[in-house]
Formats: structure tokens, sequence, C-alpha cells
């Protein structure tokens, strides 16, 4: 039970690390986009992880209910917020990779650099 | 009027938060910067009558919704919120005032009603983190102000703008993600959000594992959005490429907004609950800090596109910031919390120079403006007293931090020569690379490319907001009781809690 | 039963996860982003999550699928080979992971009752919701009252999302004559399904964005159904007829409305004689007054929010192939 | 009577969670796109169908029932039409199936 | 080509809105489950509104989907259901099969009936049936790709061509 | 006994969601997408009913809305692709995983 206990928290973990690995490590602008919301994603299952409580129930009363246990109500709420906010930010995020390929036709970084660098290089 | 003040805290957000839709629905430009900055003039005037409130009577709260923290969300104002909410407010209404002259070359014309609305959000979305005693409202607000501040940035008719402001986003999101995953670890352990209740709650608990790495992380995310040396690297493109007034705005206010809630976190948080933490915060960030002065002081002297000169020497200034913030001591955080504002005064005033200069010269490089200040004089004047004040040169703001910084390393002991050192070499840099701009401005020959008639003198328009400036960062040299007042009683609140 | 099916689908999870990191065909990653979030939402739903699960099924497998491949189809299909930094990335992304493994050895077990985060604050939101709102959904109750600023704080992200891509995508010439664009309009099963389903998907939308109070849903979900079924009108007869259902000047009102709204109800209870957001004023009787605020500015919310993420489709969709 | 419902509830579940399962073997086992398909319909009309009629008939006449009937409803009339939807699109970017032979149709018209 | 004269309306416009109008506050009903006065209202605000969007989107400007309602729908619909049944046996038995006994065939079927909701019902039904799969509906020609022989054979005797055809006949 | 179902539920996904890695056409994974779509509608219904809270069906029923308008996306895109750059043919780089 104690493995049982901790396995949300190193899921979430390790998914954290993916994402993670993907934002710093990839070139693309996309895919960075992608690896961020990957990684918001596992931050929102470690929230939702501790508001479980064992043998609970969504925190919504029924009719039914007179004696019944509810998870923790919070940590839904933040993360609600925070998965707007993460839409959000991969939306502008988006707008953003589609006007650099219009102005510089990729969306890789090195070869965006590479461009500036040029850029750089002429207008000195 | 009387009836309004007990809600001023939530209209230090709210006015310029509701105003941005406004903005949004106004059918021409002109009415949407009207709106703009009549929003930000208003939060001014709330800012200066929180100033005033905070120094009659101390702190105060405001419940939202009137629900009790730490149930529901608790506003609080205090001496270091009120410093700052100034320097915000005032930040963001110089560059308005500011803008419509500077705007009209950088952004189209039918997209600046998005733009003033962005704005707007900005400056509600830095005051909203300030007024908050609340975590993760924190973080709401944080999100609020970095995403309309990649909006502001992305403006820039540059198509650079685009990249540095994709890596501010990405680096940007990684830090607010950071704050998140470690408010998240202390919530775990203290079942609150409000920052009060969290360090009471906090000192049952004590050093486990979670509260340790949850300071990690909340120190390292919040650094990335400060930009504190070595995670500046998104900086210093963002500001370049950004719409000159937005580089104003930001470059005065923005990145200190983090260093706040990493100073507000750490002290009220943790360094009351948590044994030896304000020894590792301490010998975290010195090493930081002195290393951001030196070298982007030396990256600044070598750097010819004047924005990004001063933008690397924002990087230096943080480290100044830091390194008072470093000592955990009163004196410390009074030079530290001084030199937020001095440094948005003296920052806020060099980047309206080049606001100025923006409307003649085509390219903000060096080489370009050889001999401008005979064609500009008020312009490169405006220039020269921000770069004294940004050097520290008596009579001007900056002067005053830095001899209060210099006098709280004193008291560090066999450490202080060492860093009064590295505080004067980084202002010699400074000499350094203010220089260079202002010798060819004032002496070097004018520039092959542009004919000397078509440069001339910054409408009124913009020259008025910028001499203002100018002339508070000698008022403020000369008479700086209200800041030193300010920072001398947040430094004491935030030692009270070290326990 | 639970613990085991939650191991299963957190195990699927990662595989997919990885596989999201490693392929190099981008629309490959966003078809799994898609299966990622679908999981994800049945693990919250299995950890009694359901309002987040709702939120995440739609806007993860729905409305964040749609917006990526749009702009794929903007950009590139294809990431290219090469990582720079590979070393220096794994070893960030390892300190990291280690801190939070280290950090978890000392986390209370998932499920525990005894945990601090049950026995501070949400066990007086449990307590108080059926006296001071009497709402049956708890967390709808803590979103809109009890912490009802991080919401409104929630609603100018989304609507900071929406003038930003407006701002970027909005007024932008396009480059050559516009062909008008067509959609599915002559796949007569999709088209014909979809008019179909359309209504009832609309009426969904407005049935999760009034029943917020009393089970799963709200103004945030309400939102990106309502929105999901337009785009879906707009997937099946082309983006051109589908900017006509709701003028510009309706989807810039909502966009800028729905937040006025929220932030209109703050400023009336202020104008009443309470603090910002006490919704209690507004109505003689402190209950009701909580009903009609909550109602108003998750109406508020639905607006901004389906005016939002509409603007943005519309934006991407209309902008000119390169 | 309640004993009848359960144990036919039960069955129908159990039979439509084995076909649900032999879909997703097939999917598997399948050569190429287009017999995956087929496979993949198993899970796509047959599973519903019971596994939702077996819960129909746990819920009884309730609105539960009734939003059942919705969501079976809804996925008879959507899974063709994507899986169409899929098929339409692979043959439009040139995806051609595995040697499958041609069979002409008598003309009803 | 052959068009069905999609311009004589068996119904009128303002018929069809209000069928629409009645199917969906039933719907709503029967999500709801709530019957306060507040509640209704609501509901029948958002089937306004609903009515409103489909009028925007322009449902009701042609009778392109008119759908045939009657109980011979229900009788096909039991059909349909056994030919589900039996067809995903035979689909079983093939997956389990070590063998995997398959001999795909493609063939193109003309729906019998000229309105676009019977080839619809026709092409879908097509594809419910599992080891059949209609690939494309192009001017009332449905190309069919199936799993085995068999399966095309059945398909190609015509009888659920029929039945669709003859739903629309009653 | 709701169990059983909700095992053999979560196996096809398991299986599908093999399917989805192996592709080998980028088509292939959007079927083991769908598919996974109609299961996580499945499962969610069989799991409201075993949690005893069968007012949560709304949830499955958002899930299948959403899922339709997914694959209905990856149409519409696939139909725009061709005129967007030709070298990006399914087929020629369906092999996803490097």
């Amino acid at each position: 039970m104690e493995f049982l206990g901790l396995y949300n928290y190193w899921i979430a973990v390790v998914l954290l690390m993916s994402g993670f690995y993907a934002v710093i490590a990839k070139r693309n602008l996309v895919k960075k986009l992608i690896g961020l919301s990957l990684f918001q994603a596992a931050v929102f299952l470690l929230y939702i992880t501790m508001g479980k409580v064992e043998g609970g129930t969504a925190p919504i009363f029924t009719s039914a209910s007179a004696e019944q246990i509810f998870s923790n109500p919070l940590p839904q709420v933040l993360i609600l917020t925070a998965i707007v906010v993460g839409i959000s930010t991969t939306a502008l995020g988006l707008a953003i990779v589609v006007r650099t390929k219009e102005e510089y036709s990729t969306i890789e970084e090195d070869e965006i650099q590479q461009m500036d660098c040029q850029e750089n290089v002429a207008s000195e | 009027m009387s009836s309004w003040t007990p809600h001023l805290p939530a209209l230090q957000v709210v006015v310029p938060l509701m105003t941005a839709p406004l903005a949004v629905l106004m059918p021409d430009r002109r009415l949407s910067w009207a709106l703009a900055t009549a929003a930000s003039l208003c939060a001014l005037a709330i800012a200066i009558v929180l100033v005033g409130e905070v120094r009659d009577q101390g702190n105060i709260v405001y419940e939202m919704g009137l629900w009790a923290p730490p149930y529901g969300i608790a506003l609080g104002v205090d001496a270091m919120s009120a410093l700052l909410l100034l320097v915000v407010t005032g930040a963001s209404s110089f560059a308005l005032l500011a803008a419509p002259t500077s705007l009209s070359h950088e952004v189209g014309h039918e997209r600046q009603s998005y733009f003033y609305a962005a704005w707007l959000l900005a400056l509600a979305g830095l005051s909203g983190i300030l007024v908050t005693a609340d975590a993760f409202n924190i973080f709401v607000f944080m999100e609020i102000s970095s995403l309309s501040a990649y909006i502001l940035i992305a403006g820039g008719p540059d198509r650079r703008a685009l990249p540095a402001v994709f890596k501010y986003l990405v680096m940007g999101t990684i830090g607010a993600t950071f704050y998140l995953i470690g408010v998240g670890l202390v919530y775990m352990m203290t079942g609150t959000l409000n920052l009060a209740d969290m360090e009471l709650r906090l000192a049952d608990v004590g050093d486990v594992k979670p509260i340790l790495v949850a300071a990690g992380f909340i120190t390292v995310g919040l650094a990335l959005k400060a930009a504190i040396f070595p995670l500046h690297v998104w900086l210093p493109n963002a500001y370049t490429f950004a719409p000159n007034v937005v580089t104003v705005f930001l470059a005065a206010c923005a990145t200190k907004i983090s260093i706040y809630v990493l100073i507000r976190f750490d002290f009220f948080v943790f360094q009351g609950n948590l044994t030896a933490h304000d020894w590792q915060f301490s010998y975290f960030l010195m090493p930081l800090a002195v290393l951001g002065i030196l070298v982007a002081s030396t990256v600044a002297i070598f750097e010819s596109n004047l924005k990004r000169l001063l933008a690397w020497s924002s990087v230096a200034q943080i480290g100044y910031i830091m390194l008072g913030a470093s000592l955990v001591s009163a004196a410390g955080l009074t030079a530290s919390m001084l030199h937020m504002f001095n440094h948005a005064l003296a920052k806020g005033t060099a980047f309206l120079a080049l606001s100025c200069l923006a409307l003649s010269v085509s390219r903000l490089d060096i080489k370009n403006i050889g001999g401008v200040a005979r064609r500009m004089p008020w312009t490169m004047a405006a220039f020269v007293v921000g770069g004294l004040s940004l050097i520290g040169v008596p009579g001007t703001a900056g002067f005053i931090s830095k001899w209060y910084l210099i006098s709280a390393t004193l008291d560090m002991g066999n450490l202080a020569p060492a860093l009064i050192a590295v505080i004067l070499l980084g202002s010699v840099m400074a000499v350094v690379y203010v220089w260079r701009v202002v010798e060819i401005a004032y002496f070097g020959q004018g520039a092959g490319t542009i004919t000397d008639d078509y440069i001339q003198e910054a409408p009124l328009a913009i020259l008025i907001p910028t001499w203002i400036a100018v002339l508070l960062n000698i008022w403020f040299g000369l008479t700086p009781a209200l800041p030193v007042e300010l920072s001398t009683s947040a430094a004491e609140l935030l030692m009270e809690h070290l326990r | 039963m639970n613990a085991i099916f939650g191991i299963f689908l957190l195990t699927l999870m990662l595989i997919t996860a990885i596989a999201v990191v490693r392929t190099r065909n981008l629309f490959v990653a966003t078809t799994l982003m898609g299966i990622f979030s679908l999981l994800l939402a049945a693990n919250f739903f299995l950890l009694d999550a359901a309002d987040v699960a709702l939120t995440e099924a739609a806007v993860g497998a729905g409305i964040s699928t749609v917006l990526l491949l749009s702009a794929l189809s903007l950009t590139a299909e294809q990431e290219k080979p090469g990582h720079r930094g590979r070393l220096l990335a794994l070893a960030v992304v390892l300190v990291t992971t280690l801190a939070l493994l280290h950090a978890t050895l000392d986390s209370p077990r998932l499920g525990d009752i005894d945990a601090p985060v049950h026995q501070h604050v949400a066990p007086w939101y449990i307590e108080n919701t059926p006296t001071a709102i009497d709402v049956p959904n708890i967390v709808t109750a803590v979103l809109a009252s009890f912490r009802g600023y991080d919401t409104l704080g929630e609603v100018f992200v989304v609507f900071t999302a929406g003038i930003g891509v407006l701002f970027l995508l909005g007024h932008y010439p396009h480059k050559q004559a516009h062909k008008p664009h067509e959609g599915l309009r002559h796949y007569l099963i999709q088209r014909l399904v979809g008019r179909t389903v359309i209504p009832f998907i609309l009426l969904f939308g407005f049935y999760v964005q009034f029943h917020g109070d009393f089970g799963p849903g709200g103004g945030f979900q309400a939102g990106a159904l309502v929105a999901a079924g337009i785009i879906l009108y707009a997937l099946i007869e082309g983006t051109d007829r589908a900017l006509n259902i709701i003028p510009k000047w309706l989807l810039n009102g909502m966009v800028a409305g729905g937040a006025l709204l929220y932030g209109g109800v703050g400023i009336a209870s202020m104008l009443m004689g309470g603090n910002f957001l006490d919704y209690s004023v507004l109505s003689s009787d402190p209950v009701a007054g909580q009903h009609l605020g909550i109602l108003l500015i998750e109406l508020g919310v639905g607006i901004t929010v389906t005016g939002v993420l509409l603007s943005i489709f519309f934006a991407f969709a209309s902008r000119k192939h390169f | 009577m309640e004993m009848m419902l359960n144990i036919a509830s039960w069955l129908l579940l159990t039979i439509g969670g084995f076909f649900v399962l032999i879909g997703g073997i097939g999917a598997l086992r399948m050569p190429d796109l287009y017999t995956r398909m087929h496979a993949a319909s198993v899970t796509d009309s047959i599973g519903p169908i019971l596994i939702i009629g077996g819960l129909m008939l746990q819920a009884g006449i309730t609105l539960a029932s009734l939003k059942l009937a919705a969501i079976l409803l809804f996925l008879l009339l959507t899974g063709p039409t994507a899986s169409n939807a899929l098929a339409s699109a692979a043959i439009l970017s040139g995806h051609r199936p595995d040697n499958a032979q041609e069979m002409s149709a008598p003309d009803l018209s | 080509m052959r068009k069905p004269d999609l311009h004589s309306p068996q119904i009128s416009r303002l018929a069809s809105i209000l069928t629409l109008f009645v199917l969906l506050s039933l719907t709503w009903i029967m999500w709801s489950g709530y019957f306060t006065s507040m509640l209704l209202f609501l509901g029948l605000v958002s089937c306004a509104l609903c009515i409103w969007l489909a009028l925007r989107m322009r449902f009701f400007d042609d009778y392109l989907f008119s759908m045939p309602v009657g109980m011979g729908l229900l009788g096909y619909w039991i059909w349909l259901l056994r030919e589900v049944i039996a067809s995903s046996l035979a689909v079983t038995r093939i997956v389990l099969s070590p063998r995997l006994p398959i001999s795909p065939r493609i063939a193109r079927i003309r729906a019998g009936s000229d309105h676009p909701y019977d080839q619809v019902l026709f092409a879908n039904s097509i594809t419910l049936t599992p080891g059949t799969l209609s690939m494309d509906l192009d001017d009332g020609v449905i190309t069919v790709h199936s799993l085995t022989e068999d399966g095309m054979r059945d398909l190609l005797s015509g009888e659920m061509n029929r039945r669709v055809t003859a739903l629309r006949r009653k | 006994m709701y169990i059983a179902v909700a095992l053999a539920l979560v196996l096809t996904m398991g299986l599908a969601l093999i399917r989805a890695l192996l592709g080998p056409s980028v088509y292939d994974r959007v079927l083991a997408v769908n598919m996974m779509g109609t299961k996580t509608v499945l499962l969610l219904s069989v799991i409201t009913f075993a949690f005893g809270r069968p007012d949560f069906l709304d949830l499955a029923l958002a899930y299948a809305l959403i899922n339709f308008i997914g694959v209905l996306a990856v149409l519409e895109f696939f139909r725009k692709r061709p005129e967007l750059d030709p070298e990006n043919n399914p087929d020629h780089n369906a092999e996803g995983a490097e």
C-alpha cells in the first residue's frame, strides 16, 4: 500500500519531467508548446491527487447523501483556474508561432537564431 | 469620497482591470488611449492615497466578498506593497503619457485598442500581485501580467520581437509553473493558501521534505520571472525588441514585482519556520547577485544597441536589488527596496529618453547617434540625468540606494570589503557604458546615413513626461524621505517575521 | 478497485506522454495529446474531481486539439531533427525530478484522510456551503463565491489571451486573394450528422452553464462547449459561413461584455454597501443574493469564454496558408 | 423480477465488455487501416449498445436512463460518421486498401 | 445527375422550427431533472437561443435533411440491431481465429433513394454494421469496403438498401 | 461486477494505445484516438454507476460530443493539407516515433 499511495505522485513527477525535457531540449516551437502543456498537466495531476480522500466522493451534495465523505474541493477549484490559464498560454503561444512562421518561414529555433544572427551582423 | 477609502485596495486592481474591456470596445484608438491613461492616472492617485493610509495606520486588509481569510481571499497593503504600487502605477502613467507619440511609429493604428487593453491588464496584473495576500491569487495575477506583457512585447515593429517574446513566454510559463508546484507543496503540508496563515501553520510542520523542496521551487520559479542571473536569458531581447514605451513600463517594474513576491514569500513564509533558511537564502542569492552585477555590466559595456545596453544594465541592477536582500538584515532590505524604487526612476527616465531619440533616429545603435545631442539637447540631457542616476552620482535618486547598500554591507564582517568592491566596480562599469553613449551623442560626428536635417528635437507631448521623470530623479535624490521611510518600515516588517 | 484502474490509466498516460515527446511528427504529437487529455480527464474523474474532468475533456481534448491542428496547418507538420544542449536539459530535468521525488517521500499518501489539506479550510467550505450559499456543488460555491476573486482573474486571463490573439493575428491583410473556405461542405454524411447534433451540443452547453450549481459544470465548461458547437459548424460548412452566424461586433462585445458583467457584479455589490464580489448584498436575503451573484458571474464567464475561444478559432482559421 | 433484471443487465454488460475487447484485439491484429476500422467498428456499435443497454437496465426508468439513451443515440450517430470521415480522409490522401478486390454491384436504379 | 426537389417542402418552415423547439425542450427537461421555475425559464431561454443560432446557421432554409419519421423507422432499427449482432459475431470469429481469414472487397453501390437523408442513413447503417464500411458517399454512390466476401455479398443482395428506401415511401 | 466491464474497457484502451503508438500511418493513430474516445465515454458511464453517482453522466455526454469534433477537425486538417506542403505526404513520414 505504501507503493500505491505514492504512485500517483511519481507518475505526476515523471510526466512533469517528460514535459519539461520537451520544453528545454526540443527546438521546434510547436513542440515546445506541447511540452509546456504536458508540463502543466502534470502539475494539475499533482494537485488533484492531494485532494482525494479514500472512500470519498466528488464534493457535490446529492439529495440522498446525508453521511458522505467528500474529497477536497479546494484543489479542484485551483486546478480549474490553472487549466484555463494553461489553455490561454497555449493559444497565445500558438499565435506567436504562427506569426513567427509568417515572418521567418520556419518554426525551428535554430534556423531562426541563424537568421537573427545574420540580421544583427548586417545591421552593424 | 471617504466612503470609498476602505475599498481602495480592491479598486487599485479593479479600475485598470475593468477599463481594459472598455478600451477594446472603443471605436477609436485615441479614445482607448485616453481611457487607458485616465485609468492609469486614477490608479496612481489610488496608490498615493494608499501610501498615505499605510503611513497613518499601518497595514490595510480588505476581504474579498467579505469572506474572512483563509477561507476567502484577502487583500493586504503594507509599506512594501505601497512603495511598489507607486512604482508600478507611476511607470505606467508616465509611459502612457508618452505613448501616443512614440507608438504611432511602431504599432498599427487599428491594433492599438487591443494594445492599450493589454497595457491596462498588465497594470492590473502587476498591482494585483502587489495587493493580494493569497499565494494562489498571486499566480493568477502573475499570469494576467505575464500574458499581457507578452502581447505588449510582441507588438514590437521588428520581427525579432517574435522569437524574443516566445522565449519569454516559455521561460515565464516555466517560472510560473514552478511557483505553482511550490505553492502546491506548501498547501499540501499546511492546507491553506493565505500567506499569513501559511506562516502560522508552517510553524507546526517544520522542516519536512516537501516544504524544503517547495522553498526551492518557489525561489527558482520567481528567480526565472525576475530575470536573476543566470536565469535572465529572456530579458535582453525581450526589452530590446519591444515597443519603446513598453520597455519603459516593463523595465521599470515588471521584474521587480517578481522579486517582491520572492522576498515576501521567503521572509513571510519560510524564513521564520525553516532552520538555517536565512543562511541558505543568503548564500544561494549572494553569489548570483555578485556575478549578475559583474557579468551583465561587462556585457553592457560592449553592447552597441542602446536598448540592449540598458537591458543588460537592468540585469546588473537586479543584481544590486538581490544583493541587498541577500544580506538578510534590516539595512540590506531597506537598500533593496529603495533600489527598486530608485532604479525604476532611473531606468524609466533613460528608456523614456531613448523613446524620444527613437522618433528621429531610426535604429537605436550607438553608431547612429553621433552628435545628436546638438539637435536634441533636451532628450540627451534627460538621458544623461537617467544615466547619472543609474551610476549613482550624488544628487540623483540612484545615489541614495547605493549609499544605503554600501552602509548595509558594512555589517557583513569580513565579506564587507569584497561586497563594497563589487558595488564600486559595478558603478565604475556603469560610468563606462553610460559615458560611451554620452560621448558619442555629444562629441561624435553625425552618422552618414541620415541627413542632419531629419534629426530634430522630440515633440513636447513626449518631452514633458520625460522631463517630469528627470525632475523626479533629482527630487528624490535630494529629498529621499518618503521612499526611505517606506523602505525602512517595509524592511522592519520583513525582519519581524525572522523570529 | 479504484486504485487499480487509476494505476492502469496513469501508466497509459505515461506511455502516451513519452510517445508525445519522442515523436517527430507534430500531427501525431497532437493526436497523442488528445489521448493524453482523455486519460487525464478519466483520472481526474477517478480522483473525484468531476468538474475538473469535464473541463479537461472540453479544453484539453477538444479546444486545444482544434487550436493545435489549425496552428499546424499554418506552420509545419514535421519537426526537424537535431537537439542542442541535450545533456544540459537532461541534467536540469534530472535535478528537478529528484527534488520532487524527494518531496513526495514525506507527502501524505493518496486518499489519506488525516492529511493536512483535509484538516484546514476545506472542511469549512464543506460545512458552510449549505448554509451560506446553499448550492449542492461545493466546487461551484468555492469557485464563484469564496474564491470568486480568483475566478475574476481567470476570466481576465482568458480575456487577455483573446485580445492577444486578435492583436497578433486579427488585423493583418491577407497576402493573396482569399479563396472562400468551404470546410466539409461536400461531405454529405458529416454535414447531415453535424446539422443534427449541433443544436443539441449548443443546448448541452447551455445546460452545463445553468446547472453548474447542481452538478459538474459552470461557465467555463459551458463556454467551451458552446464554442465547440459553433466550431463544429465552421468545420462542416466552412469558416466563412460560420463567421456570418455571430457578427464580428457581437463577438467583440461578448469578449469584453462577459468580463464586464463579472466585474460589474463586483462593483454593484460594492455600490450596494458590501465588499467587492460580496453577492449577499445583491438581494434582501443573503442566500438569494449569493444565488443571483453566482448566476450572473457564471454567465459572464460563459460569455467571455465563448467569445474568446471563437475569436481565437476564427483568427487562426481565416488566416491564409503559406 | 429485480433479480431477472439484474441478471439480464450483468449479461449485457459482460457480453458488451467481451465484444469491446474483441474489437481492441482486432484493431491490433488486422493487417491494414481499413480492416482495422472494421474491427474498431465492433467496439463502436455493438459495444455501446450492449453496455449502455445493461446500464439502462440497472438504472430503471429514471432520468439517468434517459441520459444514457441520449449518450447511446449520440454514439451511434457520430461513431459511423467519424469512421466515414476518417476513411474519406485516408482515401483523399491516396491511402489505398491492401489487396482488396473490386466487386461489381447490380445497379438498383 | 438526379437531384431531388428540395424546395417543395413536405412540412413548412415554421413547423420544422417548432418541431426542433419541442425536441430541444424535451431534451432539456430530460437532462435537467430540476423543475424549479428558474431553471425551466432558463431552459426556455436556452432553447430559444439554440433556435436563434440554428436560424443563423440557416438550418431551416433548405429541406435537405428532413427526416422520415414514423413506425417504419423503429422497425428498421430493430432489423438493423439484428444485423449488427449477427455481423459482430462474424467479425469476432474472424478476429479470434488464428489464421485471420479475411478477404477484403470493395464495391460501389448506388443508394436506392434520391433523398440525401436516406443516402446518409444507408451509408451510416453500412458503417455501423461491423464488417462493412462506407468509405465515400458521392452523388448517391457509396463506395463500400468489406472485411470478407460474404459480408459484401450480403450487402449486395440489397436488403438494407430496400428497407431504407421503403422508409420514405410509407 | 462493473469491474469486469471496466477492466475490459481499460484493456481495450491499452490495446488502442498500442495501435496509436505503432501507427504505422497517421490514420491508424486517429482511428486509435477515436476508439479511445468512445471507450472513455463507456468507461465513464460504467464508473458513474460503480460510484453510485449517475448524475455524472453529463461527463460522458460531453466526451462523446468533444470526441466527434476532434475527429472532424482531423478530417478538415487533412482536407486542407494537400495544398499545404506536398513533401509532407503522410505515408512518407508515417513512422512517427524515432
